[in-house]
């Protein structure tokens, strides 16, 4: 296909150099300047919200021989948030978008209980099970892959076949059930603790540093970013664009599927109609929080990692604070626009001029 | 490369064949009302899809018209039913606002740089959020000229549509000869192939953006005038998942998503195949809630595979 | 420092002080200063990176000075974007393309000033326009076809038209020429002079000695971001012009500037061992069969006019596309490329005419853009260690003269002509046995095209065969073992070097064949 | 005789409840040989009035619908009176202007659930009566029926005691996961304030029971839980004792439906409203009733 290319890359470096000197580079503005830091500063002060109006917040307690406390639920919470943003920043890092996330997270939970079964033994054996709901999810990703790159069907096409089908697939395993499971080794992947932090975070860490260290000591990272910001010269350079197109859509359901198996461990069921509902929104809006274009390109793994932990403190913080549940949305909406303005380095500039306007006006 | 306007054309083909599987398969089903119903049940969704094909020709996207339609229904409804207002001054009312809301987002997308997607989502969950503080019931609304436009057929060939219809088609007419034949619709499409470059053919970009958001906003509050007079009440729960629809439809008319190919007449043609899908299935009347989306489905990926395999072998042939 | 002894008019259309603009890392220009008067052509001369596309992007408002002022006609002006300029009379070509790919040709030209009819816009008078406008510079092509369809070179001409089109006072071309043939070259300057003639000021931006000295009145050299001096055309030689961009520093061999000499006797080439061989190989509406054989050690010169074929001869043989007829073999096993993949595999490499969307990852550095193809080829899993690709990366920056402010910048901020160095560099990496260059020295300075070629050759002799498309018949000529000949995409006679001179090449084009 | 032809619109598949609601029906009318035509609105209006529209371009005996909403039917009713086909709705009412648009309703009362569920609380309140009760509410799906009218059913009763109040209330979404994932921030923020959990639906109050667990609380003991619909999962936690009690919301419309549309077509008068019966399940009869649930 010989879409036309976007030229993001003048306008951005023209935009981020407009008026500023030359600069010596203090280690003080290099942190300022490091892409991750705005998304950083936005959770720090998320959190200093919560430690000013939220009695309690910080308070950690050893109960049953592991910590609890808010903290610790966002973290727990936002696992599989944070393992389907993971997968979503590959993906888009190509340019491409997955709305599938959500079915493969009711598919995969589906499958592994409906394998476990509403027993307190094991139908199947666990590991088993697990595999069996992993290979679900593989194959959705293959499918989505052999659509998107096989096909060349548009990304956001490609994946809503699935995403509509995905979850009529699911009820259709539990004949609109939900399956609940007694089998208590299961729970372990969503509600265990491990040296007394929530074993999630395990899996997350696991999947991140694997990710990360993929990205880095591979060539992987480099090849995504330049299928993302030139296919033709990324095909002409040698690179297999389509395979690596088909892995991205592989790995994000892979997450996905992960996620799932936590999200059905955790509520010790699997809700094939409402597991995983909007997840693929929030975990693309925990990659943009993050730091990454939509346009492709330059991606970055931490930054949608604090995305997605900014997404659930926010979530948290609306239920901590009691707020109504009809304002749910509205402040939802408005951090996130506050989030994406402190972002912005137009707005900065434009903030500054105001404040020097005022105060020459004032002097 | 696969041009546009062979995977317009085969849409329309396989809309045909669509429509003709049906009929053989379900007596009644190529009734002329039937097809009149087509456009008189997605009028609202063809409407939106009109603007969303501006926004998508130039780039971008538009995730909040769902969550605009629902708070123009709400707004409508509030002030007719509680403040009273003459129903002209409150559909003016609603337009305005809904062009004001896009031309904020579009606003903010241009002047700050922010990406569409998160801008708009964020649009998303502000205009829902309005809808409930606005009030968490449904507002029934009894003004008579909206019972009047909810409740009148303009007989057509022994068929009647809507006012909603026709106020759609004549979007759409309006939408298309904007799109093609106005200097702010070219610049739609250069701003989609190229921003930088329109950039430096010296356009106003970032007017044509405020703009292009500001008409998918008015787009998602005609909608949303018209939703109410098909439902005839306000309410936060309206049309969601919308925005999806209108994309998909957008973009099974044969416009691409990453800007700047396609037509927005496509979006017709987008919406009609959704709308059969749903029809087909109505009519089929055996299938299960699961099976309604697995089928919906399938039909989604056999049309796009078949009309992604038959635009690339036409554009083979040229 | 500049010596001016006849002022063309007594007051400049268009004045510049002082300009300073800097980029994190580098002072793109310090306090320059440049006069362009009313009827004359000016040209803008120096290295790869010496700041023309800068000066000129600061004139037209794309970027704002850091310091400086802009004077149109005795006013400061303070230009905000480039419509801006355009409205205050300051009609651009950018150095790439700047044009949409989705819109039609006529569309390209006339976007932001359609002809109106009726409320609408006047289609059928666009396109007659359109038309006429290029067939003054004799191209005549389909306008109503998407922009996308057309080779570089048309692309190219579009945008002048566009530029051309508007009535302005102040036209600025920033290497309109690097692309075109010269053939299309002559019918610009054609152009140019006419609209000199109408008193309009143009500030022409160019490598090419020849055109200077063709088209020019006077010229403005830069060096490293400052003015070096500002000189008649007449009064300065084509040796004093190299000098001066370059540096008294690097006291140049006189070659440089010389006119386009004869180079090395050529070897015997029958004896050299034959590596790729193709057949008949050709592409429905693209290319008719064509045989061509490249023999390590010998460097072969497509020659031919624009949209003669060159470009699709070059991607056939890449397997960038796929062709419908004929075979290639490789040392004479024979081999079909499904992707450009199998093409580098089998020891080839392929350094593509148009930079901006076949070569370069914009916001990739340099040293990325550099290992890519090499990285490629070695694997996905198996990652050059960092070490390995700055240690290539540097190496291939100081034995090209790549000016970057470092091996890390994003290339999309390198200068044109330094992109392309990084690009080449990119294929030089792979140690290719074959590499196919489209237009390698396009938008490259005089002493890096020396450098280029030199290296090229050396490359060559070491064993390297090699596919070299350029516009510039000279430079084909001058280095080249056997040339082919190519017209309306067919493969015309095969010649070896020193059959064939300017005169007869054209010739050749022409009519098919050298008629003595 | 030709069977008789139902068009059937369901709201969608959203919940163990809704499954069971449609399979009940769709039994009912394999075992009286009615046609039934099926259609899932995937829980938009727009599509149930598309169904509708289709459903009288097929000319069907009747149409039966559980509305999404219940506002906005007037002018598809309308069609289909001039259609001259009666219309049934099951499970929740429409709000009409003119009331013959509809033959008859059916369905359970959302309000007088929420007050059941008050009036079990109130009951029970009176054992401890110097103590002040304090209650959290996980809200179903903000301005959906059900939420609206079990909170406004609730609140109505639960007023009539000032001990009784409501400390926190949230939206869950009618999901399990949102309702442990609410239940965690109230559990964090009011601690052992907490005496009564009031869930809109079982799937709530299921994953708010396992909360409470991780919390070391006991549920149904140390904090009383209250919820509606009595499904399956709901009765076994009651059986566990971590439930208190849950007030049944019947799905099983399917026999009354089919008998309902029969005396419709054959122009017997019929009760303009039909309410099913419903009962409220304590902990204490669980045990009993669980091999009879259905659903
Ligand atoms: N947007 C930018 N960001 C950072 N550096 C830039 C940017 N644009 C240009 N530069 C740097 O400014 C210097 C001058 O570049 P410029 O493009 O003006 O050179 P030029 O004279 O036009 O060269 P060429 O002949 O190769 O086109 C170069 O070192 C380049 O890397
Ligand atoms: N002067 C012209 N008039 C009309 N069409 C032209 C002209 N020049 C080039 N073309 C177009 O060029 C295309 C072939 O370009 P191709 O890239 O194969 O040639 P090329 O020899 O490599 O030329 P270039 O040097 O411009 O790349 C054809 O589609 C043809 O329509
Ligand atoms: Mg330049
Ligand atoms: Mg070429």
């Amino acid at each position: 296909m010989n879409s036309p290319l976007k030229e993001n890359a003048m306008p951005r470096t023209a935009a981020a150099t407009r008026g500023a000197g030359p600069t010596s580079p203090s280690t003080a503005s290099m942190f300022v300047r490091h892409p991750l830091f705005r998304p950083l500063a936005a959770l720090v002060l998320l959190l200093l919200v919560d430690l000013l109006l939220v009695p309690g917040f910080f308070h950690l307690e050893i109960k049953d021989g592991h910590l609890y406390g808010s903290l610790i639920d966002i973290a727990n919470r936002a696992a599989p948030l944070v393992l389907a943003a993971l997968g979503m920043t590959l993906v888009i890092a190509t340019r491409g978008i997955d709305i599938s996330v959500g079915a493969v997270v009711a598919i995969s939970g589906t499958v592994a209980a409906m394998l476990i079964g509403g027993a307190s033994a094991a139908n199947t054996p666990m590991a088993l099970a697990l595999c069996a709901a992993m290979g679900a999810a593989l194959l959705c990703g293959a499918w989505n892959g052999l659509l998107a790159a096989g096909l060349g069907l548009q990304p956001i096409v490609a994946t809503l076949i699935l995403m509509v089908a995905g979850r009529g697939l699911a009820q259709l395993f539990t004949d609109g059930q939900i399956l609940t499971v007694y089998y208590t080794p299961f729970f372990f992947l969503g509600s265990g603790y491990l040296f007394g932090l929530p074993f999630s975070l395990y899996i997350v860490g696991a999947v991140f540093l694997a990710t990360a260290l993929l990205m880095r000591k591979t060539a992987l990272g480099l090849f995504i970013q330049a299928v993302g910001i030139n296919p033709v010269a990324a095909r002409l350079a040698g690179l297999k664009t389509a395979v690596l197109i088909f892995f991205v859509y592989v790995f994000c359901s892979a997450c996905a599927g992960l996620a799932g198996l936590m999200v059905s461990a955790n509520i010790k069921s699997a809700d094939a109609n409402n597991a995983g509902l909007l997840l693929e929104l929030d975990a693309i809006l925990a990659v943009t929080l993050g730091g990454t274009s939509l346009a492709g390109g330059k991606f970055s793994l931490a930054g949608s990692v604090i995305g997605a932990l900014i997404i659930q403190t926010l979530t948290y913080t609306i239920y901590s604070l009691g707020l109504p549940p009809e304002v749910n949305m509205v402040v939802k909406s408005v951090v996130v626009f506050l989030v994406c303005l402190s972002q912005s380095a137009e707005f900065k500039n434009m903030w500054r001029a105001l404040r020097a306007k005022t105060q020459g006006g004032a002097a | 490369m696969a041009s546009p306007y062979f995977t317009s054309l085969v849409t329309v083909v396989l809309l045909a064949v669509l429509l003709a599987a049906g009929g053989v398969a379900y007596p009644g089903f190529l009734s002329l009302q039937v097809l009149f119903n087509l456009l008189i049940d997605n009028a609202f969704l063809l409407v939106i899809a009109v603007g969303m094909s501006f926004v998508i020709l130039s780039g971008g996207i538009d995730l909040s018209v769902g969550s605009v339609l629902a708070l123009t229904t709400m707004i409508s409804a509030w002030l007719l039913q509680s403040w009273h207002l003459p129903p002209l001054l409150v559909i003016a009312i609603a337009l305005a606002l809904g062009a004001g809301f896009g031309a904020a987002m579009g606003a903010m997308i241009h002047y700050f740089k922010l990406q569409p997607f998160i801008v708009t989502l964020a649009g998303m969950f502000l205009a829902r959020g309005l809808c409930y503080l606005i009030s968490i019931n449904s507002i029934t609304i009894d003004d008579p000229l909206y019972v009047a436009m909810s409740q009148t057929q303009l007989p057509v060939l022994g068929g009647f549509i809507s006012p909603g219809a026709l106020i759609a088609l004549l979007t759409l007419a309006a939408a298309v000869y904007v799109a093609h034949c106005t200097p702010f619709g070219r610049a739609i499409y250069a701003v989609g192939g190229s921003e930088q470059s329109a950039l430096m053919m010296g356009l106003r970009v970032g007017r044509t953006k405020v703009l292009i958001y500001a008409f998918s906003g008015f787009c998602a509050a005609l909608a949303g005038v018209l939703f109410s007079f098909y439902m005839l009440s306000g309410y936060g729960l309206h049309a969601q998942g919308t925005e999806l629809d209108a994309i998909a439809a957008v973009v099974i008319g044969g416009t691409l998503l990453s800007g700047g190919y396609g037509y927005v007449a496509g979006s017709l043609s987008g919406v009609l195949v959704l709308g059969t899908i749903q029809t087909l299935i109505a009519f089929d009347g055996t299938l299960s809630s699961w099976w309604t989306r697995i089928v919906i489905g399938g039909l989604l990926f056999v049309f796009c595979v078949v009309q992604r395999l038959m635009a690339l072998g036409a554009g083979r042939k040229t | 420092m500049a010596i001016l002894s006849s002022a063309p008019a007594p007051v400049p259309v268009l004045e510049l002080r002082g300009i300073s603009k800097a980029f994190p890392g580098v002072q793109a220009l310090s306090g320059v200063a440049l006069n362009l008067y009313p009827g004359e052509v000016h040209t803008l001369m120096g290295q790869n990176g010496a700041g023309k596309s800068t000066l000129i992007k600061v004139l037209t408002g794309v970027y704002t000075p850091d310091q400086g002022q802009i004077l149109l006609e005795g006013r400061a002006i303070q230009p905000s974007s480039t419509l801006d300029a355009q409205n205050l009379g300051i009609s651009t070509v950018y150095q790439e393309v700047n044009l949409c790919p989705n819109l039609s040709v006529a569309e390209n030209i006339f976007i932001g000033r359609y002809p109106r009819k009726r409320g609408g816009i006047d289609w059928a008078g666009m396109q007659r326009q359109a038309t006429e406008l290029l067939e003054r510079m004799q191209i005549r092509i389909d306008v109503s076809l998407p922009l996308a369809r057309y080779p570089l070179a048309i692309q190219q001409m579009v945008a002048i038209s566009r530029a051309l089109l508007v009535s302005a006072k102040v036209l600025i071309l920033d290497e309109p020429t690097s692309s075109l043939d010269e053939k299309e070259v002559e019918l610009l300057f054609n152009v140019l002079r006419g609209l000199r003639e109408q008193g309009m000021a143009i500030l022409f931006v160019t490598h090419f000695l020849d055109q200077t000295y063709a088209i020019s009145d006077r010229i403005t050299v830069m060096r490293n971001g400052e003015r070096e001096g500002e000189y008649a055309c007449s009064e300065l030689s084509r040796l004093e012009l190299v000098n001066k961009m370059v540096g008294a520093q690097a006291a140049v061999a006189p070659a440089l500037a010389a006119a386009p000499a004869q180079a090395p006797a050529p070897s015997a080439s029958s004896k050299l061992t034959t590596f790729l061989r193709a057949v008949g190989l050709g592409r429905k509406g693209a290319l008719s069969p064509m045989d061509i054989e490249l023999r390590q050690g010998e460097l072969l010169g497509l020659a031919g006019l624009l949209g003669s074929g060159r470009t699709e001869a070059a991607r056939l043989l890449f397997g960038a596309d796929k062709a419908d007829s004929g075979s290639i073999a490789i040392d004479g096993k024979e081999c079909n490329f499904a992707s450009p993949r199998d093409a580098i595999a089998a020891g080839i490499g392929f350094c593509s005419e148009d930079r901006k969307h076949e070569g370069a990852v914009l916001e990739l550095s340099v040293r990325e853009n550099l290992i890519l193809a090499l990285q490629a080829r070695t694997g996905i899993l198996r990652a050059i260690p960092l070490r390995r690709q700055q240690q290539l990366a540097e190496e291939y920056v100081k034995a090209l003269g790549i000016k970057t402010a470092s091996i890390e910048t994003p290339i999309g901020t390198l200068s044109g002509g330094n992109q392309q160095k990084v690009l080449l560099a990119r294929w030089m990496a792979t140690e290719p046995k074959m590499l196919i260059l489209d237009e390698p020295t396009r938008g490259i300075d005089v002493r890096a095209k020396q450098e280029i070629m030199d290296y090229v050759t050396a490359l060559c002799r070491k064993g390297m065969a090699i596919l070299f498309i350029s516009s510039e018949l000279p430079e084909v000529l001058r280095v080249s073992d056997r040339i082919v000949v190519m017209r309306d995409r067919k493969a015309g006679g095969q010649y070896p070097r020193g059959a064939l001179d300017e005169n007869s090449v054209l010739q050749v084009i022409a009519s098919g064949d050298v008629h003595e | 005789a030709k069977p008789l032809v139902i068009g059937f619109s369901q709201v969608g598949a959203e919940s163990e409840w809704r499954t069971a609601n449609t399979v009940s029906i769709k039994d009912a009318a394999k075992k009286d040989g009615i046609t039934l035509k099926f259609a899932d609105a995937q829980q938009k209006q727009e599509n149930q009035v598309k169904a509708i529209r289709s459903f009288i371009a097929q000319r069907v005996d009747v149409i039966a619908f559980s509305p999404v909403v219940e506002s906005g039917w007037d002018t598809v009713l309308r069609e289909a009176k001039a259609a001259k086909i009666p219309v049934i709705l099951t499970d929740r009412a429409v709000n009409v202007s003119d009331p013959s648009l509809f033959a008859t309703f059916i369905g359970s009362d959302f309000v007088e659930e929420g007050r059941r569920a008050g009036r079990w609380l109130l009951e029970r309140a009176k054992k401890t009566p110097d103590t002040v009760i304090n209650i959290v509410e996980l809200q179903g799906t903000v301005g959906s029926a059900p939420a609206l009218d079990r909170k406004k059913g609730f609140e109505e009763v639960i007023a009539g005691n000032p001990k009784l109040k409501v400390i926190r209330s949230q939206t869950g979404d009618f999901t399990r996961a949102k309702g442990k994932e609410v239940m965690e921030a109230f559990l964090k923020a009011e601690g052992k304030k907490i005496n009564v959990l009031y869930a809109h639906n079982d799937d709530m109050a299921i994953g708010a029971i396992q909360a409470i667990e991780e919390a070391g609380m006991k549920p149904g003991k140390d904090i009383v839980v209250i919820s509606i619909d009595g499904v399956k999962g709901a009765f076994e936690a009651m059986i566990a004792g971590k439930l208190n009690v849950t007030v049944e919301c019947s799905p099983l419309l399917g026999p009354q439906l089919m008998q309902l549309a029969r005396d419709v077509v054959a122009n017997k008068p019929v009760p303009k409203r039909v309410v099913t019966q419903e009962g409220v399940f304590p902990a204490e009869v669980a045990a009993k009733e669980f091999p009879n649930r259905k659903y």
